[in-house]
């Protein structure tokens, strides 16, 4: 195998994969860090995002792109209402019973995407697309933009959280919540605020796996194991952790394959998993132990 | 003298049991309380059920002229009392001036001038604005906590051990920097281990002892009071 | 429909709820005892299932076993297995909120499932195993299930007694304050982290029990059947809805779920076709949707747990 | 073995006290048919359950069962999963009366009903889609058939063909399943029999983003050709997708599961110049014809996977049914006797011919749409395959596969 091929086949694909794990990451560890739970239904609401988006292009016969806001606004919507209907009245209660709650989500979720999209797999875009070559290496166009809307999105929300007052306060819930709380920080509104970020990051990488990809109804569910190995590999509550630990599982799923057999590249990012909570459960980047 | 803060003959705890068993405590404009007692006196238990952290059963509590027993602490800080905890008073992962920045959180309008007065008050942390919070000493540390705190511009200030694990010389600060506070304009109310020093530098102070009220007085007072001294102050 | 089918049935489904509540007690040790939350039952099911069919069944070339031991080695098999699997995942992530046990135990059923798919020599890989002798299996089809059935209850019976007797002991009662107060646990130390494991540890061991009983009835495995819908979720909501805390609770949880499930299956077969199939997905939805309505209306449970709760906080 | 002998005492008490309660029974005559309608190959159910409902729609409309009866159909769930497979048959055994059950797929669920229900329970099996080996072993009282062929055969027919073809050197992906591996391994021992070199050999889990390092893993062999053992409509699509894309590969071979709309839907003919499938095949293509009319007729696609088998699995039970005349006992019997020759030829669909001829007492030989199902002592048919190429938008043979 020669350098290039090794680029080529294994840290590209590894880059766009864990790009997009970045995504879904950031979200996780940001429910993580500031709502202080494991959500388990991030994986089914990305399947829904993806969704949401497909519909869209349906609608307007565009390129799938037009979808990726419009389905960023519909699951941050649906993450909202999903707060003020099954997490909020489990808030004084032990946080295991809203990562439960969760999990009863992601099969709703699931379930309603089943019923109205069904079960078959799908794809934004039909046809294939042979890569692009700079400097040698391959990149498709789709692959380009989607490693430039992963930076914006990253770019973007590192702004939010540095910048902008709310933002400020979401970091502040998420170092010190007591403390966020004497300062006079509304906990309402910073989970709401929360809420609707990660419905569209949710939204956000569902459609970039779709366009990756093709859609389907248990899509997400196979996102959420790599998703929070990143996240926790990363550093719980670190937005550049997340993308970070995507990045590195990513990569290192593409990798498995050199040292495993093929069936077992599942499995890399679980071992990563537990690895990373047996050597250095804060993270790479200093993150928060529940 | 009217006072700012007026606590009579609270009862309370956190769960069933009632920790506080009657507590009256008085804070005047522009004085420094210190609460001083044994283990367990349920000091900083007082302090807490001014800011609404606690189950008030009795007792009233009134500040400014308002009835404020029983408000949630939102509602508190809004009507101008800071408190600053003894623990995880600063937010580790923001740097100083975000510290501060989140203690304005609630205030409107230009804030230059509230900057202005605590990096006056904290020269120290003006070269230090962009550290985070975290990587700062103990006293420095305690410094972005009640620079945090001043930040709303309250009329009292509550803070609960803040030489807590300092050395002396940052001890000695702490209190300096209080009665710079309090010069200011601000009422303070402080729970304290080291007795002695508190006393020494406060205008006034009670001795608790096992949730109710044991003594109070001037802290020189205090201070020669034989009894006192016995209880806790080792001779 | 008749009265014969009705009754074959009947003991059919007390067959199955039999091993769904040997499912739900485990968990019971693990979540209502202990605060444990174990999100992939699935996998230990699974390891005990593939251990006692591994331990009696035929020779087959290429793939261990061929021992074809007595069924009650087997069993014995099953539990030592699933239990020895659980051990090193307790200790890495019971240090931690039990958030990452649920993620953890979501990873490690599913490498146990990608073992079992894939280890030729150890699993027969997607082939699966089959020729499990089943006690009783000679007899006429109604007698071989309904002493099926009476091994099944027996076996729930003696789990059921064995941890009442456990809840009472001291043991129990620790657990218990372990649970109710973290803060107490932490300065307990050490001692609550090996607990804890016990705890983590017995569960298992009474899942891989259902495994074996599982294994045996069908007599035959294959890695489809280590489904999280089923083999996990559904206990899930099984010991929540019963009341998790109590041992009859959780059996109660899996005779009434169970009977949902099944029953409601019934019904949604009979619409038109077209119907019927979203109707299968609706199910599951309205699986999630009970969680949540339990979650919120009756967080004890039917049957709470009987222990009177301690001070409000 | 006390225990055993009082259980069996019991049993059989009730069991007796039951069957006595038992009222005559109704004209009518009910067959299970289950497929995994949830679960992970939902996507292919619909149309199988609609290919066997075809069957019995053919049943009904042309004379239904004995004098007047109807063939009723309760369709039930088996999840590819054994729990829901038992249940699925046992209710369909038990509470329905099934006398006999069309399905399930997936093959551990038709292991898990065949096992622990339909045997025991006396019940006739016949499976449409149960494609494992290991069918073929269950102690089955011949009460397990299934009309399609074991993929042992498929894998060794279709290395034969591509041996013919002169390729010599593949590489091999499979989905790791029973499906995928039960026909790369009996590939694979065909093809390296017949002197072929595998140069490149491994299975993948479903559902992952990305196979471009499993690509170029299996690629470094330097093999031209890659057979690919999956679902045209699952991983195998993103498989071949990634491999077009990054020219991996000049040539792919795929088994009846890539032979999906779905490959051309989604990857475009044009783009499908050097993709074969093989499938198994219909040898009386009259019949197949006939049965791709009605389907499509029916709104169906004909293409779709395994639907010619599931409706032959339906029509041969009704067969049988017909031939028992109510005599349960005799259904497996009776199978044999409908589907094997000698016997006047029955094609897809000619349900009325069928009836009179079994009325007269003739011998019938059904020649289904998916082939001539001469089951072997197992309950297995050999099947015969041709080979496809993508010709216009869908799927040629380009002729029988030895």
């Amino acid at each position: 195998m020669t350098f290039i091929d090794f680029i080529n086949f294994h840290i590209v694909p590894g880059v766009v994969l864990g790009s997009i794990y970045a995504v879904g990451a950031i979200g996780i560890t940001m429910v993580f860090g500031i709502l202080r739970f494991a959500h388990l239904a991030h994986g089914d609401l990305a399947t829904m995002g993806a969704f949401i988006a497909l519909s869209t292009m349906g609608l307007f016969g565009a390129s799938p792109w037009v979808g990726l806001p419009v389905a960023m606004i519909f699951a941050a919507a649906i993450a909202v209402g999903i707060d003020k209907t099954f997490y909020d009245y489990l808030r004084d209660r032990p946080k295991i019973l809203t990562v439960m709650a969760s999990l009863g989500v992601a099969l709703m979720l699931r379930s309603v995407v089943q019923v109205v999209w069904g079960v078959d797999s799908t794809t934004y875009q039909r046809g294939i697309v042979r890569p692009d070559e700079y400097f040698g290496i391959l990149l498709r166009d789709r692959e380009l933009y989607t490693l430039l809307a992963v930076a914006t999105i990253v770019i973007g929300l590192e702004a939010f959280l540095r910048k902008s007052k709310w933002g400020k306060a979401m970091r502040a819930m998420s170092d010190n919540p007591d403390l966020a709380r004497l300062s006079g920080v509304d906990n309402r509104h910073v989970t709401m605020l929360t809420w609707a970020i990660v419905g569209a990051l949710c939204a956000a990488a569902g459609f970039l796996l779709g366009l990756n990809n093709e859609l389907n109804s248990m899509m997400g569910w196979h996102l959420l194991l790599p998703m929070f190995a990143a996240a926790i590999l990363g550093g719980v509550g670190r937005v550049e952790g997340a993308l970070l630990g995507g990045l590195i599982v990513g990569i290192a799923e593409e990798l498995s394959v050199l040292i495993l057999p093929g069936q077992y590249k599942a499995a890399t990012a679980f071992v990563i998993l537990l690895l990373i909570l047996l050597v250095r459960p804060r993270g790479l980047l200093n993150g928060k132990v529940l | 003298m009217s006072a700012l803060l007026s606590m009579q003959a609270v009862r309370g705890g956190y769960g069933d049991a009632d920790i506080l068993q009657g507590v009256s405590i008085t804070v005047a404009p522009r004085e420094i309380v210190v609460i001083v007692g044994p283990n367990g006196a349920g000091k900083s238990t007082a302090m807490k059920a001014v800011f609404g952290l606690l189950h008030v059963r009795g007792g009233q509590i009134l500040f400014d002229g308002d009835d404020i027993t029983g408000w949630a602490p939102n509602r508190i800080v809004k009507r101008g009392v800071c408190y600053v905890p003894q623990v995880d008073n600063v937010f580790r992962e923001m740097t100083v001036h975000e510290n501060f920045e989140m203690g304005a959180f609630l205030r409107k309008g230009d804030l230059d001038a509230a900057y202005d007065r605590v990096y006056g008050l904290f020269p120290d942390l003006r070269a230090k604005r962009k550290a985070l919070a975290g990587d700062l000493s103990g006293g420095q540390r305690q410094m972005v906590a009640m620079g945090r705190a001043l930040m709303l511009d309250p009329k009292l200030l509550l803070l609960d051990e803040p030489t807590a694990g300092l050395s002396p010389k940052y001890m000695e600060q702490i209190f300096t920097i209080t009665r710079d506070v309090r010069d200011s304009g601000v009422s303070i109310m402080l729970v304290e281990q080291h007795a002695k020093q508190a006393l020494a530098f406060c205008d006034r102070g009670y001795v608790l002892a096992t949730g109710a009220n044991r003594h109070e007085g001037t802290g020189a007072a205090l201070l020669a009071d034989r009894e006192v001294a016995q209880m806790f102050l080792g001779g | 429909m008749e009265l014969i089918g009705l009754a074959n049935y009947a003991i059919f489904m007390g067959i199955l709820i039999g091993i769904y509540a040997l499912l739900a007690l485990g968990l019971n040790i693990q979540w209502g005892l202990t605060g444990l939350f174990n999100a992939g039952i699935a996998g230990f099911f699974a390891v005990g299932a593939y251990a006692s069919a591994i331990i009696t069944s035929p020779h087959v070339a290429g793939r261990v076993g061929g021992f074809e031991l007595p069924i009650v080695v087997g069993w014995m098999g099953a539990i030592v297995f699933a239990g020895l699997i659980a051990w090193p995942i307790g200790k890495v992530c019971l240090r931690f909120r039990s958030d990452y046990l649920a993620i953890a135990t979501i990873g490690v059923a599913e490498i146990i499932r990608l073992v079992i798919k894939s280890e030729d020599w150890l699993t027969g890989s997607s082939r699966g195993i089959t020729g499990i002798p089943r006690p009783f299996g000679e007899l006429d089809y109604v007698a071989s299930q309904l002493a099926y059935l009476g091994l099944v209850i027996a076996a729930v019976a003696v789990v059921y007694f064995l941890l009442e007797r456990q809840l009472k002991s001291p043991w129990g009662r620790m657990m218990r304050a372990i649970r109710d107060n973290e803060a107490a646990a932490a300065a307990m130390g050490k001692q609550i982290e090996a607990r804890r494991l016990q705890a983590f540890i017995f569960g298992a061991a009474v899942m891989g029990l259902a495994g074996a009983l599982f294994v045996h009835f069908n007599r035959s495995i294959t890695p489809e059947a280590i489904d999280p819908m089923i083999a996990t979720f559904l206990i899930w909501i099984m010991l929540i809805l019963g009341g998790s805390g109590n041992n009859r609770g959780a059996i109660l949880g899996a005779i009434v779920i169970w009977l949902l499930w099944s029953v409601s299956e019934m019904i949604t077969d009979r619409l038109p076709t077209d119907v019927a199939l979203q109707a299968k997905y609706i199910r599951i939805f309205v699986v999630g949707l009970a969680l949540q309505l339990v979650l919120r209306f009756r967080p004890e449970g039917i049957l709470p747990e009987e222990q009177a709760r301690q001070t409000a906080r | 073995m006390k225990l055993k002998s009082t259980a069996a005492l019991i049993g059989s008490i009730i069991g007796a006290s039951l069957l006595a309660a038992t009222p005559a029974h109704a004209q009518n005559v009910k067959i299970g048919l289950l497929s995994g309608i949830t679960g992970p190959i939902a996507a292919m159910a619909p149309p199988m359950i609609a290919a066997s409902q075809l069957a019995v729609a053919h049943v009904n409309e042309q004379g239904g069962i004995g004098k007047g009866g109807k063939l009723e159909v309760v369709v039930g769930d088996s999840a590819c999963n054994p729990q829901n497979a038992t249940d699925a048959a046992t209710k369909a055994v038990n509470i329905d009366r099934a006398v006999g059950i069309v399905g399930p797929a997936c093959s551990g669920a038709v292991l898990a009903a065949a096992n622990s229900v339909a045997v025991p329970a006396g019940a006739l099996l016949i499976t449409a889609s149960g494609t494992s080996p290991q069918i073929t072993s269950i102690n089955d009282k011949d009460l397990v058939f299934r009309t399609v062929p074991s993929d042992d055969y498929q894998g060794r027919a279709l290395a034969r063909t591509l041996k013919g073809r002169d390729i010599t050197k593949v590489a091999v992906a499979f989905l790791n399943n029973d499906y995928g591996k039960g026909l790369a391994e009996a590939f694979k021992a065909e093809f390296e029999s017949l002197g072929g070199t595998i140069a490149g050999y491994s299975g993948h889990e479903g559902s992952k983003a990305s196979y471009r390092s499993d690509l170029a893993e299996l690629a470094k062999g330097g093999a031209d050709t890659l057979v690919i053992f999956d679902y045209g409509d699952g991983t195998g699509l993103t498989i071949l997708r990634q491999a077009l894309e990054n020219n991996f590969f000049k040539t792919f071979i795929g088994a009846d599961g890539m032979k999906s709309d779905a490959v051309i839907r989604e990857l475009g003919a044009d783009n499908l110049g050097t993709f074969f499938t093989s499938s198994p095949v219909g040898e009386a293509s009259s019949s197949l014809e006939s049965f791709n009319k009605a389907f499509t007729a029916a709104g169906q696609s004909p293409d779709a996977i395994f639907t010619t088998t599931s409706y032959d699995a339906a029509f041969l039970m009704a067969l049988a049914i017909e031939k028992a005349g109510g005599d349960n006992a005799k259904l497996a019997e009776s199978l044999r006797a409908v589907s094997s020759a000698p016997g006047e030829p029955i094609m897809a669909g000619e349900w009325a011919k069928a009836k009179k001829l079994i009325a007269e007492g003739k011998d019938i030989d059904y020649k289904g749409a998916a082939g001539d199902h001469e089951f072997d002592k197992n309950g297995d048919v050999p099947g015969t395959y041709a080979f496809f190429k993508v010709s216009g938008g869908t799927y040629e043979s380009l002729g029988e596969m030895k």
